[in-house]
């Protein structure tokens, strides 16, 4: 007891070390404290044999620390290192004007546009083919095996196609982009949702029959929520594979803006760090993008009572 | 046995033209991974409107499953059945009966009160109907003060006393309860025996009950079916001569000892062979 | 309206009809069960493609934009070895080495992370983000890294099928009820013991959710990473290369074998889980 | 005004200076058209976009566009500003390559899309096989980019000389570092960036008309570009959506694009059989089986100028 | 009310040397959305060596949370515990106690007999011990027969049945069971409760039992703690003076007879302020 109460006012004073150390903070800050030491290495590691060659070709005299100190500044690095990256993001997003097309997150902003709609559209469908394949065995027995099927055409292959014929009908702009993040994230949708309108226990079901239950009260009153944790863990899922698509369809559409475009574009004239930064905007977005849904999981599964 | 026939009579005269459940040599076997498991043979039942009718026989008999055949909640696979003089199924789709499981049952994300308020929210009960039935059975099965735990926040006998409540919200005819007040204390279960009685008497409600204690069988019904284990039979039916109107005391009369012991008998005939 | 167009339309109708009633048949016997299960999407597949040889023809589309199944037939019979040697090097190679590893990694992190907490504070956020490491950033690089044949491939899937596996394992691993944790508390049971005789199993449905997304989302990634680099051999090879000549029905070969072979590997890995998962309520109810 | 909408084969860059310029100084305008530009890229086949009726008219290579013109879709060369061909074979010196004849037991890297044919007809020339063996050579798939060469993945790859090419040189080889080998000193050209449109198209003498102001114009534009090739770069630049290029090297790509063109939009007719000829020996599998008949038209150029 | 001091003696004076589970002034109390709730307040109880204590009161009176707090499975706001001197968490480490829940909770992903296993493997039994035991303890609850039947298979009483096997399948000294025979007949309960004591006989183990069963408590225990409701103390704590041999027709004794009375009057006494 007096223990407690000892300890009491250190713990108060210091609130933001003690969050450090038993929040996020602290784990992540060393995770990526080792995440960036092995960086560092494995950029000399792979960025040496070119310096190199380079120091031979022009015949000077180096030293191993001329080597590290040189292969973390290359042009066009095998790997950047990690403060070529930040200092080029630095310079893309702060150090430039935020309309300017030069500016990254202008091309973050036109990616997640369409992610966001290609992730409504296709968590939509997803969970209205779930419910279809769930109560009806037609479509249980005969569409299945062909949105699998469809998970398996290559959709970089086919998205030219896809967008010459939505152009040819008339459809241009953000849609046909979005289309394709949501050709790629229904899929986990209607995967998980399938498992989870159908994850309800015996007696429930049964429980629901003794009402009479009509299907969609069935369905809004037990299915529903037994799915709900299915339905999160495959919108993050989702959410991630959607930015995926969204980048994809940059491509076909003249890869004219968007990450994609940078990325392309990057890659076109050798700019590793520009790629790597480009890469990086995305990962963030991701990151961003899931941690959102994981916040809203949070506070739907609260709400329903879930055990903390 | 019919020590008092003119009771006898007066608690069942009125249902005897009524017949509610008809069973005719139902049966009903499950196929399983190691070969099939016969659950019911050859019952043959009838219910009546008003009765008050247990099921006791030794666990794994098929009491449960009698009572879902009764539901629609499994299909027989032999003789026939009819509720309220139509197939199960018809009088399932007419909400004919309330039904209370042997598990609580509860749904995790619901709290207790709308946990309860669900049948009624189903049968479309208006906001203000639901929130005062909810009201009154939550206080009928002592759970007031409740109504805004998760079922995880209450113990065992709460949350089966909150299932019963369930049951109870809506007003069906027939309601079929499966062993409800086998997790309470004989206190609580003593005041829940009064007040379904109470009801019954109340409402001339229909009403099957499975339960393993003998005093409770004898004490609630107007007849008492024993049954059989591996395959569920009906072994022996007790007419209970018992008046309708009874006090907790009546159960130290002689003629409820009496029942008791040949329904303690019946169901020990059944041990027998297992 | 054309004739080609009516005839697919109305082959639609008759089909759909068909497989409404097909679906409704309750058969008793197992192998009629089986049979049905083949027959229902076998119907709705043929019509698909009637219905989309009919759009062809009805609407006259240049064979470069879209190929009637017929023509992607012919293609198909007549280019097998071609086509088999692309499928050993994307599919047996990229796909299946690149499947295990990502998958396998992906579990294990998510174990990593599950057994302390340490890990899932400091990994998990960072997981996120390798989350959505687009496909099209990673590909050169590993081409970079790997080289120009499978190894660079099979490192595009991994990192693709990483995340999906360790979101779904996460999630599983708290999908046990809190009473079964107690009972396994109560026999002071090991870390690994819970894990394996409890929570595992439990997890189950939610690994298997992973797996099988994981087995059409290795294809596209394997086929997609061959755009960036390859020796002259596989299916995104050929795909991108055909376009180019503008062999649309080799392409559509290719994208058939991929959808079949796609779809065997679902399958694989969906009976596989029935096998596993036999007592979870969405198997149990059929 | 008119619209027209043309789809390049490429992304924003000098290569396509001409109708950028023409757009921007309003040469477009003046022959009463409203020009939309779309740019392309590694996933845009312009054969697919203009049958989908997605562009009017498109810049293509030759090879692609006879290809595709044995594969069912008549496309027609209508105006060809492009005379010469950019396409070298780059290779490090130290593999010890001097002479083609080299090539024997290394590695090759090339783009496809149609871009290894004439690579293909070389080989056969010298009597290569590709199949990787001791005697051939081994032929991979490259991106789009250099990395190849410079991490040693690969002996020799195909560049541009208004692109690639310096690319190589940025990175930090010399000119003595590397040997260039140029496809039309090798009699293994093709043509290049030429203007395609549908066939069907050609019967509307309005579409005519419309097409012979928009080379017109594009031709204009080509010439300012040519000689103001600094601000052609900076119109490049303006242009380009992905905010990826540098001046620098748009500058350099224009002075090296402006030594390709020729003096007026007319296909030469030398030219193309030279580029039907190599196409007839692409070895095992020619892009085309038989001589293409109408694949191009003086029409549209002639009255153009 | 030591009506037979001698007997009671018998009974207890081994053990009186050796405590199992010491409490002294234990509270719990649950934060909830709405405000916290006291399941445990004040419970001062020390269970000897030897003993068979039972622990009777309301639905809801925290029997549950106290044999979890013996169980480490949930931890006190107030007060002390130790169990066989140890924490209860190292207690639990030592493996010490075998816990039957009140519900059944069996892995449906097992076999009956899987279940029944599953705390030996855990503990490292060999295969043919493991073999031997699930087979003694499932016919010791009647389940021969249910070995390879998954547990959606089996009716609730089996379930619990199965659930009671698995607990008693591996040695341990302290025996936790709540409710352990809520959900079944009077017959296989009344088999089932002379097995315990026997059982318990033989081993010398010591058993915290919840029931609420009045007979049940008194024909099975040394001691019988009466709890009141919300929050749960133990008001009342009676010694049962019945002899350690106890046949089942022991339950028609005065003695017995006595003290079921006085269990029912410190309920409902309980009952009161509910
Ligand atoms: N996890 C929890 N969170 C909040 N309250 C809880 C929790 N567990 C139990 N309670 C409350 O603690 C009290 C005691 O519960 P407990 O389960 O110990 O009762 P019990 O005596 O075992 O009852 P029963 O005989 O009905 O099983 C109850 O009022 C219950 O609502
Ligand atoms: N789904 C099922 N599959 C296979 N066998 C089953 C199934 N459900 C019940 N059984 C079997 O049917 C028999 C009767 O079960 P039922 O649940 O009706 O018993 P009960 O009389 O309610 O028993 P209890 O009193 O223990 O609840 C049991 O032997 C059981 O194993
Ligand atoms: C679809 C397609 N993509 C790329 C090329 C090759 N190519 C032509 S111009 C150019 C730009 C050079 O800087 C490149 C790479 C092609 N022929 N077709
Ligand atoms: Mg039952
Ligand atoms: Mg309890």
């Amino acid at each position: 007891m007096t223990a407690a109460a000892d300890t009491a006012p250190t713990r108060t004073t210091t609130p933001v070390f003690r969050r450090a150390v038993e929040g996020k903070t602290l784990p992540i800050l060393i995770v990526l404290g080792v995440i960036l030491l092995i960086w560092y290495a494995f950029t000399v590691h792979l960025n040496a044999p070119w310096q190199i060659d380079a120091y031979e070709r022009a015949e000077t005299e180096w030293t191993a620390a001329d080597l590290v100190r040189d292969t973390m500044a290359q042009e066009r690095p095998v790997l950047p290192s990690p403060h070529q990256v930040v200092a080029e993001i630095w310079k893309t997003t702060v150090g430039t004007r935020l309309t300017s097309k030069r500016n990254l997150f202008y091309h973050a902003w036109i990616t997640l546009s369409s992610t966001l709609l290609g992730f409504v559209i296709g968590t939509a469908l997803g969970v209205l083919l779930a419910v279809g394949i769930v109560h009806n065995r037609a479509m249980d027995k005969s569409v299945m095996p062909w949105v699998i099927a469809s998970q398996t055409i290559p959709i970089l292959a086919v998205a030219p196609m896809i967008i010459v014929v939505l152009n040819a009908i008339g459809l241009s702009g953000l849609l046909p982009k979005a289309l394709i993040s949501t050709y790629l994230s229904f899929f986990p949708v209607v995967v998980g949702m399938v498992k989870g309108f159908r994850s309800p226990e015996a007696f429930q079901l049964d429980l629901m029959r003794t009402y009479n239950a009509s299907g969609a009260q069935t369905f809004w009153k037990l299915r529903w929520p037994a799915a709900l944790p299915y339905l999160f863990t495959s919108m993050k899922v989702a959410v991630a594979i959607s930015l995926v698509g969204a980048i994809v369809g940059e491509l076909p559409t003249g890869a004219v803006s968007g990450l994609g475009a940078r990325l392309l574009a990057g890659s076109y004239y050798g700019q590793t760090v520009q790629i790597w930064s480009a890469l990086f905007m995305a990962a963030a977005l991701a990151a961003i993008l899931v941690g959102v849904v994981g916040i809203g999981q949070r506070m739907v599964m609260a709400r329903m009572g879930e055990k903390p | 046995m019919n020590a008092n026939p003119a009771i006898r009579q007066e608690a069942s005269s009125p249902q005897t033209s009524q017949p509610v459940v008809e069973a005719k040599g139902l049966g009903l076997t499950f196929e399983t991974n190691d070969g099939p498991v016969r659950a019911l043979a050859d019952v043959d039942l009838t219910i009546n409107k008003g009765e008050f009718v247990s099921f006791i026989g030794p666990s794994g008999c098929g009491k449960t499953t009698f009572l879902r055949v009764i539901a629609d909640l499994e299909q027989p696979t032999a003789g026939e059945i009819l509720v309220n003089g139509l197939t199960p199924e018809e009088a399932r789709r007419k909400r004919a009966y309330g039904y209370v499981f042997q598990a609580a049952g509860l749904f995790p994300w619901r709290t207790i009160e709308q946990n309860v308020a669900l049948p009624l929210e189903i049968m479309g009960y208006s906001k203000a109907e639901q929130k005062e039935r909810v009201h009154r059975t939550l206080d009928l099965v002592n759970l007031a003060g409740f109504e805004k735990k998760f079922p995880w926040q209450l113990s065992g006998g709460m949350q089966q006393r909150a299932s019963i409540a369930r049951a109870l919200a809506f007003d069906a005819d027939l309601l079929l309860m499966d062993e409800p007040f086998g997790a309470l204390d004989e206190i609580v279960r003593d005041h829940l025996n009064e007040q379904l009685l109470d009801l019954w008497a109340r409402t001339g409600k229909t009403i099957g009950f499975v339960t393993h204690s003998i005093p409770e069988a004898v004490y609630l019904s107007t007849r008492i079916i024993v049954m059989s284990p591996r395959p569920g039979r009906v072994t022996d039916v007790i007419v209970s001569p018992l008046p309708k109107e009874r006090p907790l005391d009546i159960r130290e009369s002689p003629e409820f000892l009496e029942i008791a012991q040949r329904v303690r008998e019946g169901l020990r005939a059944g041990h027998g062979d297992d | 309206m054309n004739w080609a167009l009516t005839g697919a339309l109305l082959f639609w109708a008759a089909a759909w009809a068909l497989n409404e009633w097909l679906a409704k048949l309750n058969p008793r016997s197992a192998p009629a069960k089986r049979a049905l299960g083949i027959l229902i999407p076998a119907i709705f597949g043929i019509t698909l493609l009637v219905v989309w040889e009919g759009l062809v023809r009805g609407f006259n589309i240049s064979p470069v934009l879209l190929t009637p199944p017929s023509a992607i037939w012919a293609r198909l019979v007549s280019s097998v070895p071609t086509l088999w040697a692309d499928f050993q090097q994307t599919f047996l190679k990229a796909v299946l080495i690149g499947y295990a590893i990502g998958c396998g990694a992906g579990f294990l992190t998510a174990i990593a992370i599950d057994r302390s907490p340490f890990l899932q504070r400091g990994l998990l956020p960072l997981g996120n983000f390798v989350s959505a490491l687009p496909i099209i950033g990673v590909a050169p690089i590993m081409v970079m890294w790997f080289g120009f044949d499978w190894p660079s491939k099979a490192a595009v899937v991994i990192i693709m099928t990483f995340f999906p596996m360790l979101v779904n394992t996460v999630q599983g691993l708290t999908a046990s009820s809190a009473i079964d944790r107690d009972l396994m508390r109560t026999y002071a049971s090991s870390y690994w013991q819970t894990l394996f005789k409890l929570r595992l199993p439990a997890a189950a449905p939610f690994i298997f959710n992973a797996l099988k997304i994981n087995s059409t989302l290795a294809l596209i990634g394997a086929i997609v990473a061959e755009f960036f680099g390859t020796p002259i051999v596989g299916m995104g090879f050929r795909i991108s290369t055909e376009v180019g000549r503008m062999n649309i029905d080799m392409v559509w070969a290719e994208i058939a074998i991929a959808a079949l072979a796609g779809s065997l590997f679902y399958g694989a890995v969906a009976l596989l889980e029935r096998a596993i998962t036999f007592w979870h309520p969405s198997m149990r109810s059929g | 005004a008119d619209d027209v909408t043309l789809q390049l084969k490429w992304v924003t860059q000098a290569q396509f200076a001409g109708y950028y310029v023409a757009k921007d100084q309003g040469f477009y305008e003046e022959e009463d058209l409203n020009v939309e530009i779309k740019p392309g890229g590694p996933d845009i086949a312009p054969v697919q976009v203009l049958a989908g009726g997605g562009a009017d008219v498109m810049v293509d290579w030759l090879p692609s566009a006879l290809a595709a013109r044995e594969k069912g879709v008549p496309v027609v060369n209508i105006a060809q500003p492009f005379a010469r061909s950019g396409l070298t074979m780059v290779c490090r010196k130290e593999t010890g390559i001097e002479s083609p004849e080299d090539f024997k037991g290394k590695t090759l890297g090339t783009w496809f899309f149609g871009n290894e044919y004439p690579l293909y007809s070389w080989l056969s020339k010298l009597d290569l096989p590709r199949d990787g063996s001791e005697n051939g050579v081994t032929i991979q798939k490259i991106g789009f980019n250099v990395d190849p060469l410079l991490q040693k993945q690969a002996d020799c790859i195909t560049a541009m000389t208004y692109n690639e090419y310096w690319q190589v040189i940025d990175a930090g080889l010399s000119e003595d570092d590397i040997v260039v080998f140029n496809y039309t000193d090798e009699g293994v050209a093709t043509l290049e960036d030429g203007l395609y449109v549908l066939e069907d198209k050609l019967q509307d003498p309005e579409f005519v008309d419309r097409m012979a102001r928009f080379v017109k114009a594009s031709m204009k534009g080509w010439m300012w570009a040519r000689d103001n090739p600094e601000e052609a770069a900076m119109i490049v630049l303006d242009n380009d959506a992905t905010g990826a290029q540098t001046e620098k090297h748009q500058t350099r790509m224009m002075g090296e694009i402006a030594k390709l063109l020729g003096e007026d939009a007319t296909l030469d007719e030398a030219a193309y059989k030279q580029t039907v000829d190599t196409l007839l020996q692409g070895g095992s599998d020619p892009v085309i089986t038989k001589e293409p008949e109408g694949a191009f038209t003086h029409e549209v150029s002639k009255k153009a100028m």
